[in-house]
């Protein structure tokens, strides 16, 4: 596949940060410093990477609840991002929206969504503006396995296939819904196969190999962009922590946590890389050292900043009203 | 100026719009009809035929017919109108919104403000309100309260062509996302209409009739029950005042209140169930606001706390009547 | 497949009642006798009748808006039912719900529906209902194809799998929702293909033979019953009529209209019951005569019957309040 | 009498109920959790712990999780509800009633009465509402309001675990549907609840607090800052009293009524937006029949015309507080 040698560095940075980000995340929550409830995506970085690394600012995707990640994979700037989550007034949502919400319309991404199964049909809409704007740009869904059984995305399935958007259906199967597992909760054999059924070329890939993540979104974007229709990719992916931070995990055994943190994309990552030769290891210890330095700075000008002012409590509730 | 209905009103809205911006685009089940059939396209033209020959003009890139699937086309006009478009939706009857409001109440409706207004979500949901053509207790309902209680959306009750047509195009207009509550009862009714495009701003009411003694705000098809009580009322020299709101949310606080501090008597006449109801929303402002004006019991005429039944008895009975109009009125006036 | 000669009798007095029942709710309907909105099952009452020959009362149905052939099929009484469609007071439901909402639930008839894709989480609960009660009863859906594409739909089969309840998913696909025909709104190759995926057998059969729908439901029983689960049958039926009374069907051809009518799942009765040289014509010959007195009877005692007392307007909102 | 927490009133309340009543069945979203997992079953018990236990004692067939579908297990509980089962179903959060609304207000709302009487839906339908948590606008919501506009719903919103345990028992005993409002911020909350169980009919108030001078209704956690507040102006001789309505539906009028004829002034408290609210309908109720007892204008103290926002200094603002409660009881006292 044809990944430039500057794609793979910054596949690498993105991973990473959002690695980082998540754990400096899991800290100052633990440390009482963020407000509400937080989602991490540890473990998951090379799907929501290898799914956004093909995509530009124009390109749309929406997320859920675990939204930290894509919003980093898309490009999203990590110090309003932390700010956001710290609840200030510089947050990139102001401090309204936090940790479940987290948007920013410029990098194209259109939230994180606090409703399971809340953004597939807003994402066939933004798919739908690509066709209408012919700008040959794609939106994609990042979709959960618990909430690849919710009525919206099945409807928005139909609904792509139906009117030939151009859509992605990103289905991340890290094997639970909250404490519910997937042999239970899915009826199917894999959300590949029943996304199939729907009348799209659907794939189940390795979703903490980034490679292949990446390689399978190319063949939807080329898809999508040749005016055939949505497609789904279904990436195997399990997350480091909990469903929530300070879930006790009771539901899963330690023995399959380890196996998770084993299979960890960003040392798969690493050693592909160096078997492929391209990029010198030491590159990405660099990396490490700036995005370090880049979490550092993103938390302290979090920590620094000024909660929002009283009196944005009633605005951007309407453009005019 | 030529007459013409409420339905060709909207239908003329919506099409002028769609000539003037090329980014507005319709959106529903049978809107154009036929797709996927053996006969013609523009089949239904919307079930009531309200949108019949846009797709003739605009072509099905622009006029989309979609499957019976609220959440989904609902959700993605509403991601459409973040993202480009000027989508104006169809949810063709207003009880459907039990299968699609997660995209309009915690999606649409709060964008902006979770995004800390960096969205803007110019979206038009038109749907069918009201009771009338028994067609009993999923297809007769109003829920206007509901929306009118959702911060972020803006909502739309017209009761004459020519306020759907000015108020339409000023909702595809509107960069927020506007319910557009047209009344199935009103479709046919006739007035003289512009052929030209205007708009009617949001949160203006208008007295289509002027009294001292009562007011009356009624809303949406209560608006002509309203006026016939006030001319019958007029022949007794009880003059009334008909205010009509046109939208609720925004709502014209003080139109009502400003009449109100001239009669000193409010009957709300509002076609919904009475609990959490405008009906009641109406008569808390006027207590809290207007208490100082009021010399009576704020009356409310509504229908009763149950659903919207079938049989064309009961439904006549289970709309407010401008029977049960006149009786508040002169309850109100001690008579 | 083992039908009794009386089973074979009742399964045509049904279609017959259908049948009849249908083209004189036209007729009353466009001579303004009946209020409101009307959607006739003619055409489709071999999909009806086979799927409930093989049910008792203590088996639970639900439908849709086009609910007066599914309520004949299971045994509901057409003389409550049509003074129920006339909106008077002796209607089975008292005339508070007329054509869109009758239901018997003593007859196992659990409502019409006028919301699309209503039906299937309420016959999934009267599943769980069955096999809680141990009774080895099961629970029918009927959803036609547009309604198949509702997400409530697609959640109630992953949720009938996931809990192995006994419900069975008849899907009538008539080849149109309203104005808007199958090829277009289904993005799926067929209605079983997409059920299949949610992981229960499905199959897809003549909507118009008898017998070949009351074939696959006994399968599907026999799935329920030995506790395996829901099973999917698509029933293949065009209408006779349009989509409500007065529809001018303008997205649907004459010839197709006309080779709908050729495919009359009565007719096609009589030839396979001729051919087995089972029961003897003559006395379906007599069924129809006795369904004809039925109906009129029926059409006479509601025209005669008076309309509901208004003081029936606040009542059985609630049981106490 | 044992002390035990708002939790644990509701659990004992589900767990009594399952004993003496094999048909009533728990349903929802990790209710139980672990289900499908390598770990222990009864993982969660319910995201708050609320229903942790039940599947020990009464096994899966009984306490069932559910995949993330609300309409189909809401739906499956309302269609259980009426062929043979009593289920207590959870919502995880009141926010998620978008994506099962229609299961609720069409259906199991309606059937009795679209049947003329022939279906009972013994259902309830416990959830998690309110702010306080820093859950944002999809997770902070009250939305108690929509259902009390809904006929054929009951709406009940416990303030206390004495009254959560017994309007608990009542609600999985009652054959309608029960809408069963549970607070975030109450579940550690304790009192002395009895260990036996008992019932609290609907549409019965209590006053928290007697007074003369004013009225304030208050609904869920509110409860408790009105008591604050009327504790804190008794120390000046301001006699407040404080309604806790405890159902929005049915609603005790009788008790506002009584209240009012005797102190002439209202102050309505509501962690709600205003619009067609709770806040406003009690409001008109007073403006309609209580307005000869009036002294004062009807004052509400309700959240703003906006969502909730996540920030905590955002969200506190948000929040009806004490000192906008004490402000609208002087500036109703004139003072
Ligand atoms: C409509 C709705 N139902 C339930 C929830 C509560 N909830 C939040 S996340 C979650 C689990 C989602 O699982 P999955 O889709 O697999 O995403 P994951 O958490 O595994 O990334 C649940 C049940 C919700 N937020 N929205
Ligand atoms: C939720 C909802 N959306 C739309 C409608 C309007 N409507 C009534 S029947 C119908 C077509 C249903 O098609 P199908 O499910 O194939 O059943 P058929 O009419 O063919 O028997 C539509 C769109 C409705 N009643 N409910
Ligand atoms: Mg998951
Ligand atoms: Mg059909």
């Amino acid at each position: 596949m044809q990944l430039t040698r500057n794609q793979l560095l910054e596949a690498y940075r993105r991973m990473k940060r959002i690695r980082e980000f998540e754990e400096r995340v899991h800290a100052e929550f633990s440390r009482g410093n963020i407000p509400g409830f937080c989602h991490l995506y540890a473990g998951q970085e090379a799907s929501g990477v290898g799914a956004c690394i093909h995509l530009g600012d124009l390109d749309w995707i929406a997320s859920t609840h675990r939204g930290h990640g894509h919003c980093i994979a898309k490009g999203c700037e990590i110090d309003g991002m932390m700010s956001e989550i710290f609840g200030k007034d510089r947050g990139v949502c102001r401090g309204k929206g936090g940790s479940m919400h987290i948007a920013d319309l410029s990098k194209g991404m259109l939230g994180a969504n606090a409703i399971v199964g809340g953004n597939p049909p807003l994402v066939i809409g933004a798919a739908l503006s690509n066709k209408a704007l012919r700008n040959g740009k794609v939106a994609v869904s990042f979709t959960g396995d618990g909430g690849a059984n919710q009525g919206t995305t099945f409807e928005s399935m139909n609904l792509a296939v139906v009117l030939k958007l151009p859509a992605i259906f990103v289905l991340e199967n890290n094997g639970y819904g909250e404490g519910t597992g997937f042999s239970y909760h899915c009826g199917a054999k894999s959300l590949a196969e029943r996304a199939a059924a729907f009348g799209m070329p659907a794939v189940t890939v390795d979703g903490t190999d980034f490679f292949a993540v990446a390689e399978a979104m190319r063949d939807a974007i080329a898809r999508a962009q040749a005016g055939k229709g949505p497609s789904a990719i279904e990436t195997i992916c399990p997350r480091f922590y909990g469903h929530f931070v300070g879930d006790p995990q009771l539901y899963r055994s330690k023995a399959e946590i380890e196996i998770a943190r084993k299979n960890d994309p960003l040392r798969k990552f690493r050693e592909r890389v160096a078997e492929m030769r391209i990029v010198d290891l030491s590159l990405l210890d660099v990396i490490d050292q700036e995005v370090a330095q880049e979490i550092e700075d993103a938390v302290i000008a979090a920590s620094a900043a000024s909660w929002p002012d009283i009196g944005q409590l009633d605005t951007d509730v309407y453009v005019a009203y | 100026m030529p007459k013409k209905s409420y339905r060709k009103a909207i239908n003329e809205a919506i099409a002028q719009e769609m000539r003037r911006d090329t980014t507005v685009v319709v959106i529903g089940e049978d809107v154009a009809g036929g797709q996927g059939g053996t006969g013609e396209i523009d089949a239904y033209g919307g079930v009531l035929g309200v949108t019949k020959g846009l797709i003739g003009e605009f072509g099905e890139d622009r006029v989309i017919d979609t499957p019976i699937t609220e959440s989904g086309f609902i959700g993605m006009a509403a991601g459409a109108a973040c993202t480009g478009l000027r989508p104006v939706v169809e949810l063709m009857f207003v009880d459907f919104i039990g299968v699609c409001f997660d995209q309009i109440f915690n999606q649409a409706a709060k964008f902006r403000y979770m995004f800390g207004g960096k969205a803007r979500t110019p979206l038009v949901i038109r749907s069918m309100i009201g009771g009338g053509l028994r067609a009993a207790a999923q297809h007769s309902q109003t829920l206007h309260s509901i929306f009118t209680h959702v911060p972020g959306l803006k909502v739309v009750m017209p009761s004459s062509p020519y306020d759907a047509k000015g108020l339409l195009i000023q909702a595809i207009r509107d960069d927020d996302p506007v319910i557009f509550l047209e009344h199935k009862t009103l479709y046919d009714i006739e007035e003289d209409v512009p052929d030209g495009s205007y708009t009617i701003p949001f949160g203006e009411a208008t007295a289509t009739r002027e009294g001292d003694d009562v007011t009356i705000v009624a809303l949406s098809a209560m608006v002509h029950r309203a006026n016939a009580v006030a001319d019958k009322l007029a022949k007794e020299n009880i003059s009334v005042e008909v205010i009509d709101p046109r939208t609720t949310s925004p709502f014209d606080e003080h139109a009502v209140l400003e009449s109100i501090s001239r009669t000193g008597r409010l009957v709300i006449v509002d076609e919904d169930t009475p609990r959490c109801s405008m009906a009641s929303d109406i008569a808390a402002l006027a207590a809290e606001r207007g208490f100082s004006s009021l010399t009576a019991p704020v009356l409310r005429v509504t229908c009763p706390h149950t659903p919207v039944p079938f049989s064309p008895t009961l439904e006549d009975a289970y709309m407010p009547s401008a029977a049960r109009i006149e009786t508040a009125v002169r309850q109100c006036l001690g008579s």
